[in-house]
């Protein structure tokens, strides 16, 4: 399967938003790697900074509302450090995003061929005729049944799966190694959805390509996901193998999460819910365990002061020390509550 | 009215005016040869909308036309005249034909001068004379010129009403392309001797070029409309309609040649009129232009510009509404009863106006107070001696004193007793205008007369002359109005049939004057202008309607021009212009 | 699609013979005739009567309006009392000033606001696009004949530039010099309107400019390495530029209505200027013919916004 | 049935004085609060706002010590007197009449009409707009034919010919007619934001909460596009002050007897005015152009504060 | 008796063109579905997006104009306003709305979202009424101090949860719940879900419980319809549905869920992509000649499918051989 060459490096990104003249960080100290031929799952709640992260790593932000650092090392360059020329050298060549609203994220004055041959215009010297072919054949790629077709329609001419998979098709047009998918199924019916990370995986296995795949749903990260990194207030709070993450989840968080899942066979239990809420940007806290606040029964001692991330198995880790002696409160006697 | 005559005056100051203008202006420099050859006379026609561009004095309705088809005539005004006249204008021999007057058997002979030819080369015929009447007095012609009086040749009322075909009055000694008419009236009468009365007409059709198109649908032909011939000095090159005309020296003209290569006439905004004077873009303004005395305030220190006018032929006056219009008898009727029937009210309020004042302040010497219903430039029949109504506010409120008119608080009531509220008409002008119907209103108040505009405001002059021209109407008591005046200064539209007699004012004294004024005894000049003394007279005493003010026509002249002259005298205006110099001064 | 416009021409027709009804109602409903302001010391009643009955002007309202759509049907718009001759020659004449006018004003406009909602829209918040905002306010709070008059009388009297009258200058001869005369007399009032008539666009156009920046499209073009100035180039102008080449046929509604404005300063005889004057003069053929053929222009206007936006927006088919 | 609340809840009777109390301490500030506030924080916009109101009552006040026939008199005497004289401190214009005097009561004047024009049309206009936006269908169908009617209408040109038609006409007719034509604008906006409010859920719940029809458009979708209302007849009002000028200058405005700020500017009318008598003209201008940008820049805050209020997430 | 009885309910949405606004089509949204809704009970109503599913709940509470079929309520036909009027339906049958924020006026206070309903139901004395509201709150799990808030100033949960409370708030019988979670995040949705069967236990509440997340209808009802081009396609207990569907639709349905399990991934996968195929290949059997759904044809006393009747037979005998 993957390939350990990591082609991607995340070392220590930070992203801060500028409100009302003060910066807050959206996401800290984030580190992550891609690797050729694997889908990493990024999952968490809404707001969580999932987009924020995707966004950094495309270089989409707006200089001067937001305040990044860190490394991002992408096949041994800086993607940070790079200028609008220098990232657009990356962007759609070596790097392709899909983005969640099919719909919006397409013009929708120009037809599909023109969409997705502006791509192979910046990033290829193909002459018109061979971008045609390309374009036909990256529409038959996504599963499209009708390229020509299709490539001469307009974007709103196109029902939602079919949006995604141009969407998709621009993504992948020059063979990117790295694809980032930003909740790409969420707008989709559960048998569109099917569809698509099946032409995700197929894409992924013909390009060794590596795939951040941005959910918030747990089912889709189970069936897709090779490594899964779960998010929880701009920070990662764990990461593993998706064996690892499912069958032997050790956050708190983690554990939370899929223990509010509707399963199988708890259909005349009550779901677990996760007391409290998730903090708002400008109120996250700044000093240890941001996800104290909701499992109020964990006692102060058990969390790091500032929690680091820590190895429980190989390629599995865990940030903050809490997770050790994690129980809830309904598991073992109310002397928690 | 439109065929007035520029007529006589060899210097306007002692007509009444504070201010004496010169009536032409001396250029001694020498006529550039360079510009003769070159030189393009620019004329401004001031004017608030585009010209309608008819190019035929009778079926033309409006100054405008007038004056952007002016060069097509010797003298402005006289577009395809026939005759000249002299300083009284009096017809005499000399212009394109000349008249006889056969008082034993009431006919007019009219003679062209030999040779005479339209601006295309063609000859002036007999028929052409002959062709005016039909095209005034065809049933379905556009023209407004038909009048009474001309139902006094013989066989133009029938023609007029379509029964017959030709004007049987109307012969040909020498035949139609002859050189002269004999008309056949069934009386003649003193006006006849003079140019702008209404029983001859004085101009030619050009027959031949306009003969296929029906008279109803010529004021939109072509031949009117793009290329109309002309009798005069100039020939029409070019019309931009609504805009311009550009004029060229006629050669068939047979008098005196033109100097000019080429005139351009352009219409230009009253609003603007000064300041495109200013910024030296024109020779000067159509000799009849209509040019106010904020104008002259504004033109009158410019170094490159003189200013040369001339008494108008026309008079502001004030007019009483005191009866109404019979449409069973076709006359006027005056009702006793009616609230200005009192000659005291109406004489009060004339003595309250102060126009010495206002003409003063407002016209910059342009007009000035009007004595009597003559206007001066008719030397022999104005009466100078006439007082008119100077202001004199004790002898207003005297009068009304005299006359019952009591103050019931505020304001006087009819002797009668019931309050007296009085309508002014006044029509909507220039800022200027505005400001002196309101100070009129404001004098009226002074002498306790509740006096408020009809309407509530200025009106528009098509409203204006509507409401006056209703046979009976009680909307405006008393109005403000101009008058232009044709050449021959009958006062016809004060006579007991005319509906320009928009106050309905008709007594036997009134009507026996103006009967007597072109009686047979009137044949007498000193026994005509003693009559006309006394209509003057009789007219500011029962003041039915009564004088306001006399103005200049006046234009201002760039000092590159010579020998412009408004003198009646000067019968070749326009080709006795030339250009000292070919770029503007 | 020719089957839709002709449907919306079909649909027109009731809403143009309302209008026809109700301009013809509130011209006879003006006092004063067309005859009576300019009398004749020779006319008599009996002939302005005569002339009455001439022009149709007898008889009950419905069966004058009657005459006039019988006349309308043949191409006679009657004839003009005060200038004498067949309105539709008459407006024809006066039609093709102010479609010069017209025309070049939207041009000019079109060629000023798209530059600077664009770039005001571009450079949001910065120092030129406070300076665009701030000329859009000004010239949106001064009265547009406030403009007019100031402009004519600096660059057509003091300096002398321009000319101020009139649609062309007699002298010129030769096609050349007719074109270019007419455009010389064009020039200072289609300068003046245009700067006047920017307001809406610009601003239109800036918010369009500035939503399409923060487009989910736009982002996706970022993302496939499109450089900024093309994207700039091939999607914000394209995408903002479509409701404002939807504006072309209602702009047509102002350019009208400034038409009456700009020709009365400056002489020019065009439609505007004719409808003035014949108001005045109760030239009611004219006024008729001349607020019907406004109202018509105003609904092709309108009609062609529709053609127009569905040419450039595939979202909007007319089947 | 109501019991059935009462057991499952531990509240009652009892509480609700304490629960309001606590309840109003959390109230969440008022649209005119944040609006004010909003003011307070933009210092142009205070002085643009002390502007507008101080100067309205001025005028209003100021106006009713002039007497304006009297002031309206011709005044031979003072024809054209230049500004800073001592009977006139602006000048007089051509009937030398006071420019002081008439810039207050026709500052007035306009003002009302703007103001009355502003009131009409917007009233009929919102109210077009959102019965024609609620309710779709024939109601809708009809509405928008008379809508595109009136667009089709040439307004300048029939307001002229009504001002011609009618006799008696003043200030008050004036406005009328103008009312006539001026709520399309208004129409259209509110009836686009109407349609897109009435398609969102609340509406769906009213519905079923058994709120009758025009309960919902007037007190519910209303109040939710109120900051839409607010701009957008802020700004018609700064363009109506300006509303009559038009036809004044092209001489079909208010009587003459009856002065307002476009009678005044009319006097730019002669181009003699524009310099040589500056006076008589250029202060109702510059007064035009300030009222408008005041106004105007009154609208762009208020526009802001509107938004803030909906700031979502953020407890204002 | 049944809560409610839904016969032969159509719902075609006019497509109106040209200038005379004239019908020149239609989109059958719901075209001709029957069942019933038991007091107590939970239905869920499944389907792609498109279905018709949110059209039959509006239809059903009064928000949707019915083109043909009636809606029976205390043996009335409520499909006319007048007759809804008449027995204050909405008194006994309220909605609970997908988008949390757009369907609470965001320019009232809590106070009168939630007393909207009793204004015009219940006309309560004014502290009768704030009363009610207090313990409405309570009842959702809100503080007091949200009386005189706004919508905004609330977490997407919270909202929800005040939008329950409003549907609750006349002690109605039946609440129809559109997608009332697949806005929320995990928990966020744990919460929603719980509460609502809370109420449902407290107060005998039915739901019509609309969504297209089949892990979430499991969880929460006890009937089940699938629904597909404005028809329903399959009607059966839980059970039913979840280990004996019948229809090719429901089957694709269930097997494009995605599965929990890390392990069986790739098994299941494969099961998935077999029925996808099987789906493609077999349309013409399960689909009638216009590729509607067939008729309802019951299979069980419970279970109903939209098939010839001797093709569900057989289909359901083949079914029983497998499992057992
Ligand atoms: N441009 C921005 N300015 C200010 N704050 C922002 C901006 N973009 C995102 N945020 C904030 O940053 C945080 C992370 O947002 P992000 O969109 O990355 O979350 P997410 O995990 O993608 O959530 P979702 O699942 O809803 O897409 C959120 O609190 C969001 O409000
Ligand atoms: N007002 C309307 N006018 C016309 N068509 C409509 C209208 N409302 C819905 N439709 C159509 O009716 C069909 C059913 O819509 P409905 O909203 O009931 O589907 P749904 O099953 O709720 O889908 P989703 O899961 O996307 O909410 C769809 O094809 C939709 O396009
Ligand atoms: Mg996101
Ligand atoms: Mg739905």
């Amino acid at each position: 399967m993957a390939t350990e060459e990591n082609f991607l490096t995340i070392k220590d990104v930070s992203t801060a938003f500028k409100i009302n003249g003060q910066y807050y960080d959206a996401i800290s100290h984030i580190n992550l790697t891609v690797h050729h031929d694997e889908i990493l799952a990024l999952v968490g709640e809404s707001g969580c900074g999932k987009s924020t992260l995707a966004t950094t790593i495309m270089g989409l932000h707006d200089p001067e509302e937001t305040r990044i650092s860190g490394v991002v090392d992408f096949e041994g360059t800086n993607l940070l450090q790079l200028d609008e020329d220098g990232y657009n050298q990356f962007r759609g060549a070596k790097i392709g995003m899909i983005f969640q609203d099919p719909l919006s994220a397409l013009n929708p004055l120009k037809r599909v061929e023109d969409q997705i041959q502006e791509v192979l215009d910046y990033h290829t010297t193909l002459s018109t005729a061979a971008k045609h072919d390309r374009v036909m054949e990256l529409l038959d790629q996504v599963g499209i049944v009708n390229p020509p077709l299709t490539a001469r329609q307009y974007p709103h001419e196109l029902s939602g799966g079919m949006r995604q998979r141009v969407i998709i098709a621009i993504a992948i047009a020059c063979k990117p190694d790295l694809i980032i998918a930003d909740e790409p199924t969420t707008a989709l019916d559960v048998t569109i959805q099917a569809q698509i990370l099946d032409v995700l995986r197929s894409i992924q296995a013909e390009n060794h390509a590596g795939i951040i795949l941005i959910t918030h749903d747990l089912g889709v990260v189970a069936e897709t996901a090779d490594r899964v990194a779960v998010m929880y207030a701009g920070q990662i709070v764990e990461s593993g193998s998706a064996e690892q993450i499912f069958n032997t989840p050790k956050h708190p968080y983690t554990r939370s999460l899929l223990r509010s899942m509707p399963q199988r066979n708890n259909e005349s239990d009550d779901l677990y819910v996760i007391q409290g809420n998730v903090p708002s940007l400008r109120r996250l806290p700044t000093t240890g365990d941001r996800f104290a606040s909701r499992i109020p029964w964990v006692p102060a001692s058990e969390h790091e002061a500032t929690p680091t991330m820590h190895e429980v198995a190989p390629g599995h880790e865990v940030r903050c020390t809490c997770y050790r002696n994690f129980t809830f409160p309904d598991e073992k006697g109310s002397d928690h509550v | 009215g439109c065929s007035s005559k520029s007529s006589s005056s060899n210097s306007s100051g002692e007509k009444g005016a504070s201010l004496k203008l010169p009536d032409h202006y001396t250029n001694t420099k020498a006529t550039d040869k360079a510009a003769t050859r070159n030189g393009t006379l620019h004329v401004a026609e001031p004017a608030d909308a585009p010209f309608a561009g008819i190019g035929d004095p009778n079926l033309m309705q409006n100054n405008e036309d007038n004056d952007v088809f002016a060069p097509g005539a010797a003298a402005p005004g006289n577009i395809n005249d026939l005759f000249i006249a002299d300083k009284n204008n009096k017809i005499i021999d000399g212009g394109l034909a000349n008249q006889r007057l056969d008082r034993k058997n009431n006919t007019v002979t009219i003679t062209l001068r030999k040779g005479a030819k339209w601006s295309n080369g063609s000859p002036i015929t007999a028929k052409d004379i002959e062709y005016t009447y039909e095209v005034i007095g065809n049933k379905d012609s556009t023209s407004q010129n038909y009048t009474a009086d001309m139902a006094n040749i013989k066989g133009m009322a029938a023609y007029h009403a379509g029964t017959a075909k030709t004007i049987s009055g109307i012969t040909y000694p020498d035949g139609e392309t002859g050189r002269s008419v004999v008309i056949h009236c069934t009386k003649m009468t003193p006006a006849m001797k003079f140019v702008g009365n209404n029983f001859i007409a004085e101009t030619v059709e050009p027959y031949d070029y306009i003969k296929n198109v029906p008279i109803g649908k010529l004021a939109a032909s072509p031949q009117v409309r793009k290329n109309p011939l002309f009798t005069g000095p100039y020939k029409l090159d070019k019309i931009v309609p609504g805009e311009s005309t550009s004029w060229s020296k006629n050669p068939y003209y047979y008098g005196k040649k033109a100097q000019i290569k080429n005139i351009v006439i352009t219409v230009v905004s009253s609003n603007n009129i000064d300041k495109a004077i200013q910024s030296g873009k024109y020779d000067f303004t159509s000799p009849a232009g209509v040019m106010h005395g904020t104008d002259y305030k504004e033109l009158k220190n410019l170094k490159n510009y003189k200013i040369v006018g001339q008494p108008e032929l026309g008079y502001g006056y004030f007019g009483f509404n005191v009866g109404q219009f019979d449409t069973k008898t076709g006359k006027n009727v005056i009702d006793p009863n009616s609230k200005m029937a009192n000659k005291s009210l109406r004489k009060a309020m004339m003595y309250a106006v102060n126009t010495d004042a206002v003409t003063k302040k407002f016209s910059y010497g342009m007009s000035w107070r009007a004595n009597t219903l003559i206007p001066p430039i008719f030397d022999n029949y104005w009466d100078s001696s006439a007082k008119g109504f100077p202001l004199n506010i004790k002898k207003a409120n005297k009068l009304l004193d005299d006359a019952g008119y009591k103050k019931k608080g505020k304001w006087r009531a009819q002797p009668n007793g019931k309050p007296l509220t009085i309508y002014f008409g006044a029509m909507t002008g220039t800022s200027a205008q505005a400001a002196t119907y309101q100070d009129y209103l404001q004098q009226w108040h002074k002498i306790g007369l509740n006096v408020k505009f009809a309407t509530g405001k200025t009106m528009e002059m098509n409203s204006f002359y509507t409401t006056l021209q209703a046979p009976k109407q009680n909307k405006i008591d008393i109005y403000n109005a101009a008058w232009a005046v044709s050449s021959e200064p009958t006062p016809t539209m004060y006579t007991e049939t005319s509906v320009q007699n928009l106050g309905h004012f008709a007594t036997a004294k009134n009507t026996q004057l103006i009967n007597d004024m072109n009686s047979n005894k009137a044949w007498n000049d000193s026994y005509r202008a003693k009559i006309f003394k006394e209509w003057q007279a009789y007219m500011n005493e029962e003041a039915y309607v009564a004088p306001d003010s006399f103005s200049y026509t006046w234009a201002p002249v760039n000092t590159r021009v010579k020998g412009y002259s408004l003198k009646s005298s000067n019968v070749d205006f326009w080709s006795s212009l030339s250009l000292t110099s070919s770029s503007m001064k | 699609m020719w089957k839709t416009i002709l449907r919306r021409m079909l649909i027109m027709i009731p809403e143009v013979i309302i209008l026809s009804i109700l301009v013809f109602l509130l011209a006879k409903a003006m006092p004063g005739d067309p005859f009576t302001g300019s009398i004749n010391p020779k006319a008599n009643p009996a002939q302005i009567a005569h002339l009455m009955k001439m022009n149709g002007l007898d008889g009950p309202w419905y069966s004058q309006y009657w005459n006039w759509v019988v006349h309308l049907f043949h191409g006679n718009l009657g004839n003009s009392y005060q200038y004498q001759e067949p309105v539709t020659r008459l407006i024809a004449g006066r039609a093709t000033n102010t479609l010069w006018l017209a025309l070049f004003t939207m041009l000019l406009t079109y060629a000023i606001a798209l530059p600077m909602g664009v770039f005001a829209g571009r450079h949001e918040g910065k120092l030129p696009d406070t300076i665009i905002r701030f000329y859009t306010y000004v010239t949106y709070c001064i009265p547009f004949f406030v403009i007019l008059v100031v402009g004519i009388w600096i660059f057509g009297y003091v300096l002398g530039w321009f000319p101020t009258t009139g649609s062309i200058s007699i002298t010129a001869s030769g096609w050349l010099d007719t074109i270019g005369s007419r455009f010389y007399h064009i020039l200072l009032p289609g300068i003046m309107g245009a700067l006047f008539s920017t307001v809406n666009i610009v601003q239109y156009l800036r918010s369009e400019v500035i939503d399409a920046k923060h487009s989910d499209y736009v982002r996706t073009a970022r993302s496939k390495g499109v450089p900024t100035k093309d994207i700039y180039r091939h999607h914000i102008f394209r995408n903002s530029l479509l409701p404002i080449a939807a504006f072309a046929g209602y702009s047509i509604t102002g350019l009208l209505n400034g038409s009456i404005f700009t020709e009365t300063i400056f002489s020019y005889p065009g439609m505007g200027l004719l409808f003035i004057n014949s108001i005045s003069f109760r030239d009611y053929t004219v006024i008729t013919a001349l607020v019907l053929i406004y109202g018509i222009l105003n609904l092709l206007g309108t009609l062609l916004s529709d053609i127009i936006l569905s040419l450039v927006d595939p979202r909007i088919r007319i089947q | 049935m109501p019991n059935k609340i009462d057991q499952q809840s531990s509240i009652s009777a009892a509480d609700l004085t304490r629960l309001n109390q606590e309840a109003q301490s959390e109230a969440t500030p008022s649209t005119a609060r944040i609006i004010w506030s909003e003011f307070k924080a933009d210092r142009p916009a205070i002085v643009a706002l002390v502007i507008i109101v101080g100067f309205i009552l001025f005028v209003m006040l100021a106006s009713l010590f002039i007497d304006t026939p009297r002031m309206m008199e011709t005044n031979i005497m003072n024809y054209f007197n230049p500004p800073f004289s001592a009977q006139d401190w602006l000048g007089a214009d051509s009937a030398g009449r006071s420019i002081a005097q008439q810039l207050i009561v026709g500052s007035r004047n306009s003002i009302g009409i703007a103001l009355g024009l502003t009131v009409i049309s917007s009233t009929f206009g919102i109210a077009w707009g959102l019965i024609s936006g609620y309710f779709n269908g024939y109601v809708d169908w009809g509405m928008q034919r008379v809508y595109d009617f009136m667009m089709m209408l040439p307004m300048l040109m029939i307001i002229i010919v009504l001002v011609t038609i009618i006799p008696h006409y003043n200030a008050i007719t004036l406005t009328l007619i103008f009312s006539l034509f001026y709520w399309e604008g208004t129409s259209r906006l509110i009836r686009s934001r109407t349609l897109a409010e009435a398609d969102k859920d609340y509406v769906a719940a009213s519905i079923t909460s058994g709120t009758n029809q025009w309960k919902i458009i007037f007190s519910q979708i209303m109040p939710n596009i109120s900051s839409l209302i607010i701009v957008d007849t802020t700004l018609s009002f700064a363009e109506n002050i300006g509303v009559e000028t038009g036809l004044s200058f092209l001489g079909f405005g208010l009587p003459s007897q009856t002065p307002s700020l476009g009678t005044l500017i009319a006097n730019a009318n002669d181009p003699n005015n524009i310099t040589q008598y500056w006076w008589t003209w250029l202060p109702a201008a510059l007064e035009i152009i300030v009222l408008c940008l005041s106004i105007s820049y009154i609208g762009q805050v208020l526009r802001r504060a509107a938004d803030a209020s909906q700031r979502q997430g953020l407890t204002s | 008796m049944s809560l409610i009885e839904i016969h032969d309910l159509k719902v075609h949405y006019p497509i109106r063109s040209g200038f005379w606004n004239r019908v020149t089509d239609s989109v059958k949204a719901v075209d001709g579905i029957s069942f019933n809704i038991e007091a107590g009970e939970t239905y869920g109503l499944v389907g792609e997006s498109g279905s018709g599913k949110s059209t039959t709940g509006k239809s059903v509470v009064g928000l949707e104009k019915v083109t043909s079929g009636q809606i029976i309520y205390q043996g009335q036909d409520i499909t006319r306003p007048a007759t809804r009027r008449r027995l204050h339906y909405n008194q006994d049958v309220q909605m609970i709305f997908q988008d949390s924020l757009s369907s609470l006026n965001p320019r009232k206070r809590i106070e009168d979202i939630i007393a909207e309903p009793l204004r015009n139901f219940d006309h309560l004395s004014k502290d009768d009424e704030k009363l009610r509201v207090l313990q409405l709150l309570d009842i959702v799990g809100l503080d007091a101090d949200a009386l005189y808030k706004y919508p905004h100033q609330f977490s997407g949960g919270q909202r929800q949860r005040i939008g329950v409370a409003r549907a609750v708030a006349t002690n109605p019988k039946l609440i129809i719940a559109d997608e009332p979670v697949s806005a929320l995040d995990l928990s966020v949705q744990a919460q929603v879900l719980n509460f609502m069967k809370q109420i449902q236990q407290e107060f005998g509440i039915s739901y019509l419980f609309i969504s297209h997340d089949l892990g979430v209808v499991r969880h929460m009802c006890n009937n089940i319809a699938i629904m597909h081009k404005g028809r329903l396609v399959e009607l059966g207990t839980r059970e039913d549905i979840y280990h004996h569907p019948l229809h090719l639709y429901t089957k694709r349905l269930l097997a494009a869920i995605p599965e929990t399990n890390v392990n069986q991934r790739v098994a299941h996968r494969a099961t998935r992509q077999a029925v996808e195929r099987a789906y493609q290949d077999q349309q013409t059997r399960y689909y009638d000649a216009d590729g509607a759904p067939f008729p309802l044809v019951a299979v069980s006393p419970t279970h109903f499918v939209a098939l010839p009747a001797d093709f569900a037979k057989s289909l359901a005998h083949a079914e029983e051989e497998v499992q057992a």
